[in-house]
């Protein structure tokens, strides 16, 4: 099912949280919404999912326009951070709910949910109430009930959150391979950027009700669109460095980099490096500094050095290194992989 | 009223036609009673059987059910209930309550007059004792016909008062001396404190009063020259020198250690024990005291312990008195003017002799009319004969006002006031003015 | 933090003596009720249970029996009690869920009823009830009863609604449920442990009220516990402290075994609902 | 209407209607009440028309003119050719012939007197008391002591005895039964000295039994706070049953407690200390136990909230108290207290308001005496209106009294509103279709 978000705009009293925002996501497709708190993302969550009214703007899922459908009749399941199962009914009546809110009888209820939770690998727990359950069957238990009711799209709010480290691994592939194995499109919540990228086909990274770059998570890696889409995405951070182009990049007095290929630039810019293209075993020119910081990380160290404007730059250099603090280094750029911004953070 | 008028021609029209079964219910409520005082309702019932019996020899079946109720919170809570059923369409037929609520309850078209359906010239009711119909009578009209009758007479224990130095023959003249005004109640208060000084009671027992407001009080300021209404134009009077002289005498007997200064709101049950064994040397309450001291308190010889006269006069200006303040039978405003017309047949009925002695001496209350000193049970009945006797040729009784009932509670919290030395006597009276011209206006004489 | 009793032994002390006053009391009202003192004294003498013949006997012939009064009692602690919780699991559920127009209002109107001096209205209510025609009814004291604790009753019932999770709420709906069976089916068992508070404490309220059938039901018809037990003091012809204490002992075993029972619930009530 | 405002109106509809007739219609009559002299005397709901004998000397000073009066005070009954007629149509014409003859033109002052002559009819009396109490009213010419329903069959009963035109007006005012708007209730109020004092009374009741409430339900929390959970348990129970305990039970205990043969007396004696109404000696003591009274059941609802609310303090804080030297006065000083800030504040506010507008309490206990020393201003109300020994309710001056707390209700309530957070409380459902 292909779901078309078209000039949406929300409003909370007035506050106005989205304005104008389009998105569509293909069919079958399992796209990422990823943001900081208070990016709107959940909210963009909750008016596809109905429970939220869209204020301005259009919702189509395939030909249907669902614009004003109320949550109980859009195609849509949900699994919330804190799952929301019913304390009060057991795994089966909980997976059963939806279709007993379909009247369906008794026999077909049982039987969808047996389907399902063999699908989800909870068949053994379906008489427990879920207070007895783990973090992960929970989500399980949840992902089940989202999906019994056979809807279009499923709305997942950041469903890994509640989760401690094992288990999120665990469910990352888990949901990944239901979310294939069903077919369904799907949205995922998130501020997590390695669960969006390992999880998603798209990510849709958003920042202040605005969607700043849609596109594959590699893509979105090797070339993001804004400042702020690459300060986002990669861990440990990009390091950002304040430059001046004059047909080379000026690192304050004593350090200089070439203009990278293709980019044509004068003035103030900001150059991003991001910590695995930089470092002394990189090939490419180099720059001057001190190493002012030794973070070890067991396979590789996280080394810092400040060059003589006091900007500070991140290199990931594998372990069994020799360097220490306060050393003077020379270390090279990977040029080619950095990113350039203009002073409004577009790419240059 | 013109359409009961109405109502009564088209009945005595239809009066012809026999009537098949019909059934009235009647409900009574009576205030202020105790067990003893069952007769209020009981009678009523008595009279619905003879009533019944009377229709069945004209050949109608009238059936009639008599529900009685009494266990209410006290006076207060009674007329509450009165009141508000009332107002709410469903008061009960008859009520037996002060006379005092007749020029209020007439005036919000609660009663009806009972002299609507009985005849007033035909027994028994012609039997009754006119000033006692007259205090059940207000703006010329008969409003109810008097229940009981009783006065309160000033008690004192005669053993206290031999110790104190009076002769057996000195203690029987003690009531004609002080109706004839020769022994007052501060001669009253100089006995008392010698009584208390000499131990013979303790301090605060020399003089130990009512412990509630009631009408007892207005007869102090009686005592005192005070005047309830003026006769001439029916207004109700404040005299401000008897309100004064009243409050300074009990403040009297507060400083000179013969009463409590917190004596009010002493616990009923405590002062009737008190006062019926000798604890006490001069007190004052109800005729209807001699059962509650004879019977549950025990005293086995009244007459031999304890005496009783008019409450005595304060001053030269006042008169010895005594205030009787008998319970009414009314008949409350129904849809049904039949049910009216019942109700005041059974409370005629429930005055004969016979019925009204069964409650005047069960409940130690006094006679409503002349015939029943005759009976044998009355007669038999040494307190009934000599309380009729002493008492009741001088009782006089409270006005029907419609804004006594403030006048009084007014009166009663400024004597309250200055007993407990809340107020001077001066302040108090100040005060009850002030309240008095406020709520009564133009109603009120200030003398 | 130490517990102990023998380190406490100065705080149990001074509560020990500012609750004596209490727990004499509790204890005489206990003893004096099967036993018979001396005269003047308080030390019982004999142990008898003449004091509760009220329960097999009429104490005075004008009096209605204390099993109907006790029914009567019941049937209104009863149904206020049902009353409060129905009007109150619902109004409080749309305060505290449900989007509607003037939700504000209410709300303010809600805070604003729940410190209301409303025992002053009693004149006016009587007017009320004298129009409804329910003057001197059982039911009409009910109603006013159950409409007092209203504002109370909805403010503990949202306090507890504003605590379940709204994603249960919203999952509810998503699984295509309408808001009210969402309501009846999800949220109210998630109140549950709020109503039942809400219920036994209206319930209590019920069964201590004195002052509404005092004024609104004085017939003999509606008298409850608190009314017959208040006349049987009053009646100052009867000084019988054995007695008052064998009714009021009475009276209060329906208290004290549902505080028995149930005094976790009832501090609960307190714990969810005036968190203010 | 969508789907959720159905709902949350429907659902809101029970309450709302409760809230409605029983606050909301009450308040509204409570003002108008208090602009108006209702009593006893002039009933609730409206009046009726009547000039009673008592009424005649007051009208000239309602403006009535002499001339009418007399003609009101006039007599009652009187055989005249047209109330003859009247009779003989009812009761045949030889009994109004020998009445003629007997009484032709004669002028009864009251019925009595009527019905005596109708009762002596030589030929045929009426017999029944019935009839001839009909028949007496055939000959009724006065109007005194007449009911009428409504204004217009007033006036055509004072058109018909010929009352002049210009006094109809003032003679039909001051023949009005009902109550009338008026302002003098709040004059009264203001002048009348005991207004003072009843106020002065509820704000000594109220500030005393706060203070009490507060300060003991914080010791009672704290103290059991530091007890095994048995012994807290138990003492916690002693406090809350006066809670739960009927009101009328409970004051009787106290009643027992205090009277002059009761358990303090009793156990005085020995020390030759006379006995006493404990509760009743004086205002002093009075007070003392109207506090106290209320204040054992207020204490324990700030023992349960102040006890959750220590519950709620991490108790790592008075570890860290301990580790640096705090004494337990200091952990509560320093640590605990502090924090209790907001459920102190509470109670207060919630008790104001709930102590200025009870008197359940002081009713059953000392019934606002001696002397009216304990009467607040809530206990006036209710005695002026509705309870007192004449049995005169004054419900207009009582709606009065009620009405200036119903203002410091609304008035104090709507301050609350600010306090507590509103905005909070009231934050958007989160489902909006």
């Amino acid at each position: 099912m292909q779901i078309k978000l078209q000039n949406f705009t929300k409003r909370f009293g007035d506050t106005t949280v989205i304005e104008d925002m389009s998105l569509s996501i293909a069919s079958g497709e399992m796209i990422a919404l990823l943001g900081p708190s208070g990016c709107g993302k959940s909210t963009t969550l909750f008016a596809i999912s109905g429970i939220h009214r869209i204020d301005g703007g259009s919702l189509h899922f395939g030909d249907r326009d669902v614009t004003t459908l109320p949550p109980q009749d859009r195609p849509v399941g949900v699994v919330f951070q804190n799952y929301a199962l019913y304390p009060h009914m057991s795994v089966a009546e909980n997976i059963g709910f939806p279709l007993r809110v379909q009247k369906l009888n008794t026999a077909e209820i049982k039987r969808r949910v047996g389907e399902m939770a063999e699908l989800v690998q909870i068949g053994n727990l379906l008489k427990r109430r879920p207070q007895q359950l783990s973090g992960g069957q929970q989500q399980r238990v949840a992902l089940a009930r989202a999906l019994v009711r056979k809807p279009d799209v499923l709305l997942l709010d950041e469903p890994l959150a509640n989760l401690d480290a094992k288990l999120r691994l665990e469910m990352r592939s888990e949901i990944r391979r239901l979310q294939r194995e069903t077919g369904i499109t799907a949205i995922l919540v998130t501020h997590d950027q390695i669960e969006a990228m390992s999880m998603c086909d798209r990510i849709a990274l958003m920042r202040d009700g605005q969607i700043e770059q849609i596109s594959t998570p590699s893509e979105m890696y090797e070339r993001p669109a804004s400042h702020y889409v690459a300060g986002f995405l990669g861990n440990p951070p990009i390091s950002f460095l304040k430059a001046e182009a004059n047909g080379k990049l000026m690192l304050g007095a004593e350090n200089s980099l070439p203009m990278p290929q293709g980019v044509d630039a004068s003035g103030p810019i900001t150059l991003g490096i991001r910590p695995e293209h930089f470092g002394p075993q990189h090939q490419g020119p180099t720059v001057t500094g001190r190493v002012s910081f030794i973070e070890p990380q067991g396979r590789e160290d996280l080394i810092d050095v400040t060059l003589p404007d006091n900007q500070r730059l991140r290199a990931i250099v594998p372990a069994g290194h020799d360097f220490a603090l306060g050393q003077d280094v020379n270390w090279q750029v990977d040029l080619s992989r950095t990113h350039l911004f203009n002073a409004e953070g577009n790419r240059l | 009223m013109k359409q009961m008028t109405c109502a009564l021609a088209l009945l005595a029209a239809t009066a012809a036609t026999p009537v098949l079964a019909e059934d009235i219910n009647i409900t009574v409520w009576a205030g202020g009673s105790n067990d003893s005082d069952h007769y209020r309702i009981d009678n009523i019932k008595i009279a619905a059987d003879i009533l019944s019996r009377e229709a069945a020899i004209r050949g109608e079946e009238l059936n009639i059910t008599v529900e009685g109720k009494r266990d209410f919170d006290g006076w207060d809570g009674f007329k509450q209930a009165v009141t508000l059923g009332a107002e709410a369409g469903n008061a009960p037929n008859i009520v037996v309550t002060s006379h005092l609520d007749i020029a209020p309850w007439a005036s919000a078209g609660y009663i009806v007059p009972v002299e609507d359906y009985i005849d007033l010239d035909a027994w028994p009711l012609n039997n009754v004792y006119s000033n006692l119909m007259e205090i059940a009578a207000y703006d010329g009209m008969q409003w109810g016909v008097p229940q009981d009758a009783e006065s309160r007479p000033f008690f004192f224990w005669k053993e206290t008062m031999e110790k104190l130095g009076y002769s057996a023959a000195d203690i029987d003249a003690m009531a004609a001396r002080v109706q004839a005004g020769e022994y007052t109640l501060r001669d009253m208060l100089a006995d008392a404190k010698k009584a208390v000084d000499m131990g013979l009671v303790e301090e605060g027992y020399g003089f130990y009063p009512r412990v509630s407001n009631g009408p007892d009080y207005a007869q102090f300021y009686q005592s005192f020259g005070g005047e309830l209404m003026d006769p001439d134009t029916g207004k109700l009077v404040l005299d401000r020198t008897a309100m004064t002289e009243m409050y300074q005498f009990f403040v009297d007997a507060v400083e000179a250690g013969v009463t409590r200064k917190n004596h009010i709101g002493t616990d009923w049950d405590q002062w009737y024990s008190e006062v019926a064994n000798g604890k006490a040397a001069f007190w004052h309450g109800g005729t209807w005291h001699y059962g509650r001291y004879t019977g549950k308190e025990g005293n086995e010889d009244f007459f031999g312990t304890i005496g009783f006269t008019l409450i005595p006069a304060g001053n030269e200006a006042g008169r010895a008195n005594t205030v009787t303040h008998p319970l009414v039978y009314l008949v409350t405003d129904q849809e049904e003017d039949r049910a009216e017309e019942i109700a005041a047949q059974l409370v005629s009925i429930a005055s004969e002799p016979r019925l009204n002695t069964l409650h005047a001496i069960a409940s130690s209350h006094l006679a409503i009319g002349k015939a029943e000193a005759a009976l044998d049970l009355y007669a038999g009945d040494r307190w009934a004969s000599e309380a009729t006797e002493v008492l009741l040729p001088h009782a006089n009784a409270q006005p029907n006002h419609p804004s006594y009932g403030a006048f009084s509670e007014a009166m009663f919290k400024g004597l309250e006031a200055a007993w407990s030395g809340v107020q001077t006597p001066e302040e108090a009276v100040a005060e009850i003015e002030a309240q008095m011209s406020a709520t009564l206006g133009d109603e009120l004489i200030i003398r | 933090m130490n517990t102990s009793i023998k380190g406490n032994w100065i705080l149990i002390l001074a509560l020990t003596l500012f609750s004596a006053p209490l727990v004499i009391m509790y204890g005489f009202q206990l003893i004096d009720s099967v036993s018979r003192p001396a005269p003047g004294g308080i030390i019982p003498q004999e142990w008898e249970l003449t004091n509760w013949r009220f329960l097999w006997e009429p104490i005075d012939s004008a009096r209605p029996s204390i099993w109907r009064v006790t029914f009567n009692t019941f049937v209104f602690a009863s149904t206020t009690a049902l009353l409060v919780c129905a009007f109150s699991i619902t109004a409080a559920y749309a305060l505290s869920r449900l989007n509607f127009p003037a939700r504000r209002f209410f709300l303010a109107g809600l805070i604003m009823l729940h410190a209301f001096p409303t025992i002053t209205l009693i004149i006016a209510i009587f007017i009320v009830l004298q129009f409804l025609g329910l003057y001197d009814s059982l039911m009409g004291v009910i109603l006013v009863k159950a409409a007092l604790e209203l504002p109370f009753g909805i403010w503990i019932m949202k306090g507890f609604y504003d605590s379940v999770p709204w994603e249960i709420e919203m999952a509810g709906v998503q699984d295509g449920a309408s808001r009210f069976r969402v309501w009846w089916e999800l949220i109210l068992p998630q109140v549950k442990p709020g109503l039942s508070a809400l219920l036994i404490f209206s319930f209590l309220a019920g069964w201590s009220e004195f002052i509404l059938p005092l004024v609104l039901a004085p017939g003999a018809d509606a008298q409850v516990l608190a009314t017959y037990m208040n006349a049987v003091i009053a009646d100052d012809t009867r000084p019988d402290y054995g007695l008052f204490k064998a009714i009021g002992m009475f009276y209060a075993l329906p208290v004290i075994a549902i505080y028995l029972l149930f005094q976790k619930r009832l501090m609960n009530i307190y714990g969810g609902g005036t968190k203010g | 209407m969508n789907r959720q405002t159905l709902l949350g109106w429907s659902f809101l509809s029970p309450a709302l209607m409760a809230v409605v007739m029983f606050f909301l219609l009450p308040v509204i009559l409570t003002v108008v009440f208090a602009f108006t002299n209702m009593s006893t005397s002039t009933g609730i709901l409206g009046g009726e028309y009547q000039i009673s004998e008592s009424d005649l000397r007051r009208l000239p000073a309602a403006g009535v003119s002499n001339e009418s009066v007399e003609m009101l005070a006039g007599a009652g009954y009187a055989v005249r050719p047209e109330t003859l007629a009247l009779f003989a149509s009812d009761f045949g014409d030889e009994r109004a012939d020998e009445l003629d003859a007997l009484h032709g033109g004669a002028v009864f002052d009251d019925r009595r007197a009527i019905e005596r002559a109708l009762k002596d009819l030589r030929r045929d009396p009426i017999r029944s008391v019935r009839d001839r109490k009909a028949a007496a009213e055939m000959f009724r010419i006065s109007i005194l002591g007449q009911r009428y329903p409504t204004e217009a069959a007033f006036a055509d009963a004072i058109a018909d005895i010929g009352v002049p035109d210009a006094d109809r007006a003032a003679l039909t005012e001051a023949a009005y039964t009902g109550w009338t708007f008026t302002t003098q209730n709040f004059e009264l109020l203001w002048e009348l000295p005991a207004t003072w004092r009843y106020a002065m009374n509820s704000v000594v009741y109220v500030v005393l039994t706060l203070a009490f409430n507060v300060s003991f339900g914080l010791f009672l929390a704290f103290s059991t706070f530091y007890l095994p959970t048995r012994t807290a348990q138990t003492f916690r129970a002693i406090w809350f049953l006066p809670r739960i305990l009927p009101p009328v039970l409970y004051v009787l205990m106290w009643q027992w407690l205090t009277w002059d043969q009761g358990f303090i007396s009793t156990i005085l004696r020995p020390f030759g200390i006379e006995p006493i109404n404990w509760m009743r000696h004086t205002a002093t003591h009075a007070w003392t136990f109207i506090v106290l009274i209320n204040g054992c059941v207020g204490a324990s609802l700030g023992m349960i909230l102040f006890s959750s609310s220590l519950r709620a303090i991490p108790e790592t804080q008075l570890y860290a108290a301990q580790v640096d030297g705090a004494n337990r006065w200091q952990q509560v000083r320093f640590v605990l207290l502090p924090q209790m800030r907001w459920p102190i504040l509470f109670i207060t506010s919630y008790q104001t308001l709930s102590l200025l507008t009870s008197f359940e309490y002081i009713l059953l206990a000392t019934d606002g005496g001696p002397g009216r020393q304990t009467e607040v201003w809530a206990l006036a109300a209710y005695h002026t209106a509705l309870s007192n020994y004449g049995g005169n309710l004054e419900y207009g001056l009582g709606a009065a009294y009620a009405l200036a707390l119903v203002i410091i209700g609304i008035l104090l309530s709507a301050l609350y509103l600010r306090f507590f957070n509103f905005r909070e409380l009231v934050a958007k459902p989160r489902i909006e279709q």
